[in-house]
């Protein structure tokens, strides 16, 4: 019951906080840059704005995948906020990501090809440190069911700071912020234009929108997993971390592939690596 | 095994203010081979003269670019002013010169701000902005146009700054000056913008001299050629040097570049120090007859005007070589072996002005 | 400020040699330009310490026809094309050539055809 | 209701302009001017854009870019020409190359004067063009 | 390998979170007028005298005197505000405002002048 | 028990048949009775003695031990005369047969061996076996009948061999059977060479300079294999403390004598299975024609490697030795895969790939606690299963097209949407949640995390690359190219047979995988570790999470049936540089020019030469040292 009610809560509730995120977000990012930023609620305005124009595309499938991509990131994070596996949620967003991928591939065009396979990239950058924070929560909780994480007395953060450094590191990828803001980025001035959502208009690009709130949420509850004793600190850290995203945002250029993975894979070694290895001393 | 990508880049492309298309060949991001095309912007104004008398060539002249235009309407007269041997007036001498630093400042703003948005620096963009606006302000109030200037004129400026706003407007530069510092630390430090610079479109002092680069490229892979040294209007009064950079690549015209800012700060400082007074201008009669190379340093490097007037109130030949035009060699050069997250900044490395340099 | 110039008329076929010989003395290719009288004039402007050498060739109006530089300096595949596209002079040998598509423009060498400022206007 | 008009994205093209105007338009996204308020980014593709600023006059090579652009959009859309070159194609109309303003090749809504427009003028467009696209939307 | 004037950028950042936008805020306040801007062509009709010396002088054919008429035109859209009708005009009844023209719906936006037959 | 011996004897009569008898219809005809037969023989016997636990069996008659003695001997004078057109350079591949029969044929012939008691073994661990040898190598070998005469037609120049061929392959299930169902070492090896001839006549097939290289390459890395064997079964009769060569008991031990055979087993099984650095010989392998290719890589051969290195995890659990063989399948599996994603080439990356997966096996048998030889099988399974169908896949694309380059295939759902599907199903097989893989892939992360955190760094990182490369292909599969020319008719009915059937197999097991845990693995892990009581991924909803997932991957697909309304076709966007025809751009020259995509290989990082010397040194030096340690 109560899962089903976590489930509920976060397909409900997590579109909302997200966009309202991205609007704040919005608004800090203008003021860091000088400029005053659009209202609150504009991610919401440009998402109702989407779905009302013409769905343009270059062939039926891309439609589809973004779907399936939407679809599975919602069963990605029902199974976070069921209490379940927390593998089994990296897995979850292996298959939306693929999905989104593979939408990219299939309108065919240069652009959204080239941002497919940096997303690729990137997903190869992010997927180990993803897992890697299941596993430590394994080694410092002692298991893998996230219901049985959170439950944990202390802030497990004590036990694992290599893996939440190294976990708040891929997050800029997976949140899609400069320097790491390869495949795709709100603002278009990318050398592949709009990298893997070039192709998709009007009603699919929305869903990828929507899909986007719905991963900010995600990731932003990994985050919080390392708190999770603490519910009312846990999420102000959260958007306090949020909030750091946004300023490696406004500080960084966006960097190129190979540094990206390198440093992601190096910070994932060095980190999350030496943090297990700690782990599996002190158990 | 690599595979090859072909693709288009451009005409229409976020990162590309103005049209310019490459066709890349690509592996792995990795260019193989870049070729560019032109003719985007091509309008062919240089024909105009058979219909437009020498002064409103100025106009047009200044039109030719809106970001270069005080130094191409001032290249344009200062052609015409030699063929028909009119002295300018001091005043307006070191009035051009402030303005071309201005011009020269508004751009090399502009510039930074669009390099660090091709490096995908959005905030950096915003704050080079933020600043050049402050510029574009003065250059307003000065000259009545916030990108087109129209002050240059056969014989002289149009406009005049009056001896009591001098002071005004040197407080305010201070000022953008001392803003700008900050802006100039983050291009020389960071770490990322050092990333997206440093060894990136690498072209050595040999090939920059061979291929004919000018400008901030030129002088980026460490060859002194600044056309003001030339001491055309009342540059031979001012102190300065040319600036180099011995690195070889984008990290090192983008130095040049921060450097020339605060170059021309001192400049317009020592300028409106020496500013003498008297007439702006001089009431010119009688039209062109005879040829001259005009060559004037721009924001983006050595431009050459050929001017050729045969007598009558419409020039013969007017021809500008930009210094885009210039660059373009030496920037196919630059795209071979690159990554394809370095074209835009390669591309914008030479500072491209496809308006000038297609005309 | 006129000793920073100097203008060097050629003979066509003298031209190889000696932009060879400004190459090796160490000039900068500067621009190539071209301008229609009764004859089509060329302008080859090389600057070595702010000194500007320009070598002056005459090519004729029909069927204007001149060797390429680009051997020596590989740039100069950007005015060579712009000769082409403007002014239909045919360079021999160019590296990089884009067949009269460097402007794309509408109609042949416009600068040759000078009636073409009669009829450029498009109301 | 139409969310069109609250969130515009902008696609800018450069026809053969001088800049003066593109930068204008650039500079209407810095902080100074900053239409972010209006919820409007500049999107830099075709595809997702609801408003093409286009700026400079048509000529014979970029009339076709251009008609592929709009082509690309989807509807609703609007076409905003900054400048007077986009215009009526300014002095350049003589030019042997250039076709004309940007309406020779493709529908325009919205024309905004001034050499080089000023970002005051480009914003008064944008804001006409929302209300332009209030209506479209409505039919 | 990580500079210390990486905080550079984060000082410029914060320091203009916390200080607000540097934005005009145009639509919503009035636009600050620079007395000197090139922006609006506009003539005194009393005082033309309908000589033409503008027209011809002008670059980009914008202004159309038509003596039958007795009418002087301005076309806003070709208009490149550029000062040269002011200084060929003999009678000095030009002037450049620094206000700007509004945009429109259509290609030609032409301000129509009668100019008054009565001369001081 | 006869079930057993029939299973293990049958093939042998339709490879004589076949061999004898040229015509193409008794071929065919023979074929897909044999291939019924031995598939309901080998389900029969799973679902005779699936919860009857681990069986030995005596042999009816008694000179066994004597009858294998001179069938190894036949077998060693075989290979020999294989070997005897070799140039003398190559003269030390003999050598390697000689030093590896003559010593165990002295101890047989004299009579030191000892004689097992229990010669066969029948326990949930062969009944997999067995039924993956039985239905997809009989799977394979129906699409074998209807691919070698349009094999011949494409390539006129090779002799036309199949019935050669295809008694090949039932000599293959002969000693594949063989080696699941014996408990003898000398059986087993046997069996073991048995498999090394078939596959050196299989790789040697077209008789190409290539393909004879490439064949006699397998043959001496293999031989180097079977040498393990023949060591352990001298060691096991000179040591008194061991003093058997059953297998069943040598694994039960818990005399640290036995640590040497085990290790010397496990050489040979890591061998067999293409670990590094005797990897060479499997990617030799792709110049045979794709049959035997899909036939080495799902469910034989390499499959034998792991099965004895999983038969010997219950000893390898919780020992250095383990762990080493762990690290060895670590390191092959990172490095296979980032090699496999930095090639173009279709076989060699599903070759990278099988070698990769094998890697994460042996890295569970290495680890050998009893989730991870829960996940070992059902890695197994589930990689026979999809490998099988991958292979034959991209076997009938190569038919069709005439390319085996991935970068070929894009837009292959265009002209080819059912073959494509079912590529797209195998590779969502092989790594994709809620498929097969990614369960095990679970298990694996799950089994590791108690023992042991490094292991780890290899299984996330092998699968971010894994992932990698999976998703290039999907990617370039699904492109949508608008060339609409249907280049499917031409797949014949047995290939359809095959592939359909395949398909179905890869979706059912991953449907049924609680089933199959419940019924096949969990008795099995029961009898080597009793207090296994069902593997805790089976608490909470995680199951119920899984069939969710797979009800969307399956029924979600059926979205492209519904015509979405309101579409509006555009064309890509080209920067604005398009002409009419979608597929070209304006280019600078001024012509049209054609767009091309390529994917990303990252030849900087990974590559193939870069990263297999590497590895093959690293592997190399840590197998000696764990022999030698063991040895000490």
């Amino acid at each position: 019951m109560k899962a089903l009610l976590g489930i509920f809560g976060f397909v409900i509730f997590a579109p909302l906080a997200g966009g309202i995120l991205c609007g704040l977000d919005r608004i800090v990012t203008a003021r860091m840059q000088g400029r005053y930023g659009p209202p609150v609620l504009q991610s919401f305005y440009d998402v109702l704005k989407l779905f009302q124009k013409q769905n343009l595309v270059v062939n039926r499938f891309h439609g589809y995948f973004l779907f399936c991509f939407l679809i599975f990131l919602i069963i990605s994070g029902s199974i976070l906020y069921a209490g379940d596996d927390f593998l089994m949620v990296v897995f979850a967003l292996t298959v939306a990501d693929m999905f989104l991928v593979m939408a990219a591939y299939s309108t065919n065009s240069p652009y959204s090809f080239i941002g497919a396979q940096r997303e690729l990239l990137q997903m190869l950058a992010v997927e180990p440190m993803l897992l890697i924070t299941g596993i430590g929560f394994y080694l410092a909780a002692g298991s893998f069911d996230i219901g049985h994480i959170v439950s944990v007395g202390k802030p497990l953060i004590f036990k694992m700071p290599g893996i939440f450094f190294g976990l708040v590191y891929v997050l800029t990828i997976k949140i899609r912020k400069s320097p790491f803001d390869l495949s795709t980025s709100h603002h278009a001035h990318q050398e592949i234009v709009k990298g893997l959502t070039t192709e998709f208009a009007g009603p699919t690009l929305a869903l990828v929108e929507i899909a986007h709130w719905y991963e900010t949420i995600l990731m932003l509850s990994f985050v919080f997993l390392f708190f999770a004793s603490q519910p009312v600190v846990g999420i102000l850290l959260a958007i306090l971390i949020y909030f750091i995203e946004i300023i490696i945002d406004n500080t960084n250029a966006r960097v190129k592939w190979q540094f990206t993975l390198k440093s992601s894979w190096i910070v994932t070694l060095l980190f999350g690596g030496i943090n297990l290895f700690i782990l599996y001393i002190l158990k | 095994m690599a595979s090859r990508t072909i693709i288009p880049f451009g005409p229409q492309h976020p990162v590309l203010p103005e049209p310019i298309h490459l066709d890349l060949v690509i592996e792995d991001e990795k260019v193989i081979e870049a070729v560019p095309s032109f003719g985007f912007v091509h309008r062919g104004l240089e024909l105009l003269v058979g219909k437009k008398d020498f002064h409103q060539m100025v106009y047009i002249a200044e039109r030719i670019c809106g970001i270069c235009s005080m130094i191409h309407g001032m290249g344009i007269c200062y052609g015409i002013e030699h063929i028909m041997k009119i002295d300018v007036p001091e005043r307006a001498k070191y009035l051009r010169v402030i303005w071309s630093e201005m011009s020269r400042i508004h751009s090399h703003l502009l510039w930074l701000g669009l390099a660090a948005d091709a490096a995908g620096y959005e905030s950096l963009f915003m704050h080079c902005w933020r600043i050049r606006e402050k510029l574009l302000e003065i250059i307003e109030a000065t000259t009545g146009g916030r990108v087109i200037f129209g002050v240059c004129k056969v014989g002289g400026t149009r406009r005049d700054i009056a001896n009591s706003d001098i002071h005004g407007i040197l407080i305010t530069l201070k000022d953008i000056e001392k803003d700008y510092q900050n802006i100039s630390k983050v291009f020389r430090d960071d770490y990322t913008i050092n990333h997206r610079f440093s060894n990136v479109g690498f072209l050595s002092k040999k090939d920059a001299f061979e291929l004919g680069a000018v400008g901030p490229t030129l002088r980026a892979s460490g060859v002194s050629v600044d056309m003001r040294k030339t001491g055309y209007s009342a540059y031979r009064h001012l102190e300065f040097e040319a600036l180099t950079e011995n690195s070889e690549d984008c990290y090192g015209r983008c130095m040049v570049r921060v450097r020339e800012i605060f170059q021309s700060f001192n400049l317009i400082y020592q300028a409106a120090e020496k500013l003498p007074n008297g007439p702006v201008d001089i009431k010119v009669t009688g039209n062109p007859e005879g040829e001259y190379f005009t060559r004037l340093e721009q924001p983006r490097g050595e431009v050459v005007y050929y001017i050729k007037g045969n007598g009558t109130q419409n020039l013969e030949r007017f021809r500008a070589r930009t210094p885009t035009f210039a660059n373009i060699g030496p920037l196919v050069r630059m795209l071979s072996g690159c990554d394809l997250a370095d074209v835009p900044v390669i591309v914008l490395s030479i500072d491209p002005c496809i308006s000038c340099a297609e005309r | 400020m006129n000793m920073n110039q100097e203008i060097k008329e050629l003979k066509e076929n003298e031209l190889i040699s000696n932009v060879s010989r400004l190459f090796k003395e160490g000039y900068r290719l500067v621009q190539i330009s071209c301008s229609k009288s009764d004859k089509l004039q060329l302008d080859y402007s090389f600057d070595k310490e702010y000194f500007l050498l320009n070598l002056r060739l005459f090519l004729s109006l029909e069927n204007p026809e001149v060797q390429s530089i680009t051997d020596i300096y590989w740039s100069a595949f950007t005015y060579e094309n712009e000769l082409h596209d403007l002014f239909g002079i045919h360079v021999r040998e160019i590296n990089v050539d884009f067949k009269g598509n460097f402007y794309r423009i509408q109609e042949d060498a416009p600068f040759l055809n000078s009636d073409s400022i009669q009829h450029g206007g498009k109301e | 209701m139409s969310f069109l008009k609250k969130s515009p994205w902008i696609i800018h093209y450069d026809g053969s302009s001088c800049n003066g105007c593109d930068i204008e338009v650039l500079a209407c996204l810095t902080p100074m001017y900053d239409v972010e308020r209006f919820g409007i980014i500049n999107i830099g593709n075709p595809k997702h854009a609801d408003v093409l600023i286009i700026t400079g006059a048509v000529n014979s090579q970029n009339a076709s870019v251009i008609k592929t652009i709009y082509h690309q959009m989807g509807d609703p859309k609007v076409v905003l020409a900054v400048g007077i070159c986009a215009a009526s194609g300014n002095f350049f109309r003589d030019c042997y190359n250039i076709k004309g303003g940007v309406d020779t090749v493709i529908p325009v809504d919205i024309y905004v004067p001034g050499c080089a427009a000023r970002p005051e003028a480009i914003i008064d467009g944008v804001v006409a063009v929302l209300k332009l696209l209030e209506e479209k939307t409505k039919k | 390998m990580f500079k210390l004037p990486v905080v550079k950028m984060l000082f410029v950042v914060l320091k203009s979170l916390f200080t607000g936008s540097a934005c005009k805020m145009y639509p919503v306040c009035k636009q600050e007028v620079i007395k000197e801007s090139r922006g609006f062509l506009n003539i005194e009709p009393s005082l033309c005298i309908l000589c033409s010396l503008c027209s011809k002088k002008c670059p980009a054919d914008a202004l159309v005197v038509n003596r039958e008429d007795r009418t002087w035109e301005v076309d806003r859209m070709k208009c490149i505000t550029c000062g040269a009708c002011v200084e060929a005009c003999p009678k000095k009844c030009l002037i450049l405002l620094p206000e700007r023209a509004g945009s429109s719906i259509r290609k030609q936006k032409t301000d129509q002048f009668n100019i008054p037959i009565e001369k001081p | 028990m006869n079930l057993i011996m029939f299973l293990i004897l049958f093939p042998l009569i339709p490879a004589i048949i076949i061999r004898l008898i040229p015509s193409e219809r008794v071929r065919t005809s023979t074929v897909l009775i044999s291939v019924a037969i031995i598939a309901v023989a080998s389900i029969f016997l799973a679902f005779s003695s699936l919860q009857s636990g681990c069986q030995y069996f005596k042999l009816p008659f008694k000179n066994a031990g004597t009858l294998i003695t001179v069938a190894e001997i036949v077998l060693a004078v075989t290979f020999l005369f294989f070997c005897r057109r070799l140039p003398f350079r190559k003269m030390w591949i003999p050598v390697i047969i000689f030093i590896q029969y003559i010593p165990v044929q002295y101890f047989e012939l004299s009579g030191k061996v000892p004689v097992p008691v229990n010669y066969l073994i029948l326990d949930n661990l062969s009944i997999i076996m067995a039924l993956l040898i039985g239905i997809i190598g009989g799977l394979i070998t129906v699409y074998t009948v209807g691919y070698m005469p349009r094999y011949h037609k494409e390539h006129p120049e090779y002799k036309d061999r199949t019935s050669a061929f295809i008694s090949t392959i039932f000599l293959f299930f002969f000693a594949m059977f063989g080696i699941v169902f014996s408990n003898s070492l000398s059986w087993i090896y046997f069996f073991w060479e048995v498999t090394t001839l078939c596959s050196f006549i299989m790789i040697g097939y077209s008789r190409t300079d290539e393909a004879v290289d490439n064949s006699f390459r397998a043959l001496w890395m293999l031989l180097l294999g079977g040498m393990g064997f023949s060591v352990t079964i001298v060691y096991c009769s000179l040591n008194k403390s061991i003093g058997t060569i059953e297998l069943s008991q040598i694994t039960a031990m818990t005399n640290p004598m036995v640590m040497f055979p085990v290790v010397l087993l496990c050489f040979a099984g890591m061998n067999k299975a293409a670990q590094f650095p005797f990897s060479q010989w499997l990617l030799g392998a792709m110049v045979a024609p794709t049959p035997s290719s899909a036939l080495l890589h799902s469910s034989t051969m390499v499959k034998a490697g792991v099965y004895l290195c999983i038969r010997c995890a219950p000893v390898l659990h919780n020992t250095s030795s383990g762990t080493t063989i762990a690290l060895i399948g670590g390191i092959t599996f990172v490095v296979a895969s980032a090699i496999a994603a930095s090639l173009s080439h279709g076989k060699k990356v599903l070759a990278y790939s099988t070698i990769a997966n094998l890697g994460l096996i042996i890295l569970c048998a290495g680890v050998g606690s009893s989730l991870a030889i829960w996940a070992a099988l059902m890695l197994i399974i589930f990689h026979a299963v999809a490998k099988a169908l991958m292979f034959l896949c991209v076997g009938t694309v190569d038919q069709q097209t005439g390319s085996l380059d991935i970068e070929k295939m894009r837009g292959l759902i265009s002209t080819m949407p059912q073959l494509t599907l079912m590529i797209l199903i195998g590779i969502a097989g092989m790594f994709l949640a809620p498929f097969g893989m990614l369960i095990s892939k679970w298990a694996v992360l799950e089994a590791l995390a108690e023992k042991n955190p490094f292991l780890i760094l290899t299984v996330v990182f092998g699968g971010a690359l894994m992932m990698f490369f999976w998703g290039k292909w999907m990617g370039t599969l699904v492109a949508v190219t608008g060339k609409h020319m249907n280049k499917e008719k031409y797949t014949g009915i047995y290939e359809w047979a095959a592939l359909y059937s395949l398909t179905i197999l890869t979706i059912g097991t991953c449907v049924l995988f609680p089933l199959t845990a419940v019924y096949f693995i969990h008795p099995y892990i029961m009898t080597i570790y009793p207090g296994f009581i069902g593997d805790p991924l089976f608490h909470h909803d995680n199951i119920i999470m899984v069939l969710i997932m797979l009800g969307f991957a399956i029924f979600l697909p059926l979205g492209f049936l519904v015509h979405w309304e309101k579409l509006h076709y555009s064309v890509p966007d080209l920067g604005g540089a398009n002409v009419h025809d979608p597929e070209r751009f304006m280019g600078s020259m001024g012509e049209s020019r054609e767009w091309h995509l390529g994917n990303y290989y990252l030849n900087d990082i990974f590559n193939e030469q870069k990263l297999l010397l590497p590895a093959n040194i690293v592997t190399l030096l840590i197998i000696s040292i764990m022999i030698i340690a063991v040895i000490i």
